[in-house]
């Protein structure tokens, strides 16, 4: 029996309940604090949990390496386009209005910035699981008598 | 009338707790093993959870318990990282490993098998 | 395992309602994806299991919780005293306690709860059973981790997996 | 309130102010509560500072983490009342209640696989004398 059998139980248990938080924080940067910024270290942290518990390479299979440069790439896309449609819309770099006006309600205010925060969302989600792989992949050089 | 006092409650309950912290920084500083300072740092935490309790009910507001929230998940991973790498010098390698041996997790097992060579 | 998943996409539907307590349909509807993406990503890790998804037991949970809690309001009080006496009498013991449970989940409960009471800490956990670290010599009695034990295991109905 | 239910009774001679007595009811139970768990949380803390070794602070600290955190959230879940912040209170005692003895296992799983060896057997603290007689390095271990 291995002795991270509590580790390994209780962090199963956390990594559905970290992911579902990291995206409420996001969903609601209207309300309260959060955004894509937050949502994107909070949903890569429940990876990195993953990762430390069942190493790296189970990770790599549950998350794979092409998924996270396909993501980055969306991500920024995402969050660059929106202010090229808006561009090609007619109006300024980033003027959400056009995008559905409506003098009551700022409607394209809201549908701009869901879009550029998925691009913030995924952007900084896959960067810190790279990151992490990136740092977590190198072997340590420095020997066990210099610390 | 109840409500000035309990402000007056919580403050002073914050106070204590602040207390409580300073002490702890002192082991935080002077512990000599590492696993000292894990301890302080883990029991700092939960600290901090208590006090963004204390403080968003003071403000009538809910942002300090979603944090509050948050800082006792971040608190539990952040441990695991530290000792994990100071047991075994490096985050990546398996603590554990993952249980069954379904057809799917054959047929990922020969993917990367695939991937590797 | 789809019964799992779909246990667990409910129960975590549930906890975005309760995070967020906004009935439109638009944030709803973020939530329903946010779920779907959470248990995806569960699928992909491979861990919708049993240890994963132990909603089931969440009776017989609350209610060795509400046990536990008087329990661990007992045996606060003597650590509180040993803390700040003055002279500090302290005895730390370790003792080996045997885990009678079958499923894994069940062993951390149990293991977690003796973790939980002050004055016991669990340190490893092996075939042999829980190396427990008393602060003081009277809570060193393996005998009285047995009820313990047994509620644990209840808690979690001891289905095995 | 209940005083006007009772229609025999002509003229209530003396009114209760039934909001204020379960306000300060209320306000006077969640006061207990927190007030003993801050002092339980500081009582952790002062235990982790003056416990002599490693595996005896880890008592300490759980104290806290377990009856100062729950009787602290409790009080604040009192004054919450029947809301949504009752429900996130709830939330963080139960993540607490799960993060927190899992946390304070790995550490000790951690050192004692490291090779700290714990101190056994019955310790007293040193007296106030002993200790100024010896260096100061003696006296913090």
């Amino acid at each position: 029996m291995n002795s991270h059998l509590i580790l390994r139980t209780v962090s199963k248990f956390l990594i559905p309940l970290i992911v579902v938080y990291g995206l409420y924080v996001h969903f609601h940067g209207d309300f309260g604090p959060g955004g894509g910024f937050q949502a994107g270290v909070i949903v890569a942290a429940a990876v990195v949990l993953y990762a430390l518990i069942f190493g790296i390479d189970a990770c790599k299979v549950a998350v794979p390496p092409s998924w996270i440069r396909i993501g980055m790439t969306v991500g920024v896309m995402l969050f660059a386009g929106t202010g090229v449609v808006t561009w090609l819309l007619g109006g300024a770099f980033f003027d959400y209005d056009v995008l559905k006006y409506d003098p009551d309600h700022p409607a394209g205010q809201h549908l701009g910035i869901i879009c550029v925060e998925l691009g913030v969302l995924f952007t900084v989600a896959t960067v810190m699981v790279a990151i992490f792989y990136a740092f977590g992949s190198r072997t340590p050089d420095i020997s066990d008598e210099d610390w | 009338m109840a409500d000035e006092f309990l402000l007056k409650v919580y403050v002073a309950a914050a106070v204590l707790m602040m207390v409580g912290m300073a002490l702890l920084l002192v082991r935080l500083i002077a512990g000599p093993a590492l696993y000292d300072r894990a301890l302080a740092v883990n029991s700092f935490g939960t600290k901090v959870v208590l006090f963004l309790c204390l403080f968003s009910l003071m403000n009538g507001r809910q942002d300090g318990v979603d944090i509050a929230i948050l800082y006792a998940l971040m608190n539990f991973i952040a441990t695991v990282a530290i000792l994990k790498f100071f047991r075994y010098r490096g985050l990546t390698g398996p603590m554990t490993s993952l249980p069954g041996s379904s057809k799917f997790d054959r047929l990922r097992e020969a993917r990367r098998q695939k991937e590797a060579s | 395992m789809v019964r799992y998943a779909i246990i667990l996409a409910l129960v975590m539907l549930l906890y975005w309602l309760t995070l967020s307590f906004y009935f439109e349909p638009l944030i709803v509807g973020f939530g329903i994806a946010s779920v779907l993406f959470a248990v995806g990503l569960c699928y992909r890790m491979r861990i919708l299991d049993s240890e994963t998804v132990p909603y089931m037991h969440t009776m017989t949970t609350i209610g060795y919780f509400g046990w536990l809690f008087l329990e661990v309001v007992k045996a606060n009080f003597a650590v509180v005293k040993a803390v700040l006496r003055p002279d500090m009498e302290i005895s730390p013991t370790l003792l080996t306690v045997p885990t009678p449970q079958k499923t894994d989940i069940g062993k951390t409960m149990f293991a977690n709860s003796i973790t939980l009471t002050p004055g016991t800490v669990s340190m490893d956990i092996d075939d042999d059973g829980i190396l427990v670290h008393a602060l003081l010599a009277e809570m060193a009695d393996p005998d009285d981790f047995v009820e313990m034990g047994q509620r644990a295991g209840f808690s979690v109905s001891e289905v095995s997996s | 309130m209940a005083a006007d239910n009772t229609h025999s009774a002509p003229a209530n001679p003396v009114d209760i102010p039934w909001d204020a007595v379960l306000e300060w009811g209320l306000a006077l139970a969640s006061t207990g509560l927190i007030v003993s768990g801050a002092i339980f949380v500081l009582a952790g803390a002062l235990g982790v500072l003056r416990m002599p070794d490693f595996f005896t602070r880890m008592h300490a600290a759980g104290m806290t983490d377990t009856l100062g955190a729950e009787f602290i959230l409790l009080g604040l879940m009192l004054q919450a009342g029947f809301s949504q912040m009752t429900l996130k209170l709830l939330l963080v005692a139960f993540f607490l209640f799960l993060t927190s003895p899992t946390a304070t296992h790995a550490i000790a799983n951690a050192a004692l696989k490291s090779g700290l060896k714990p101190q056994l057997g019955p310790y007293k603290a040193p007296e106030l004398s002993e200790i100024e007689g010896k260096t100061p390095s003696e006296g913090a271990h």
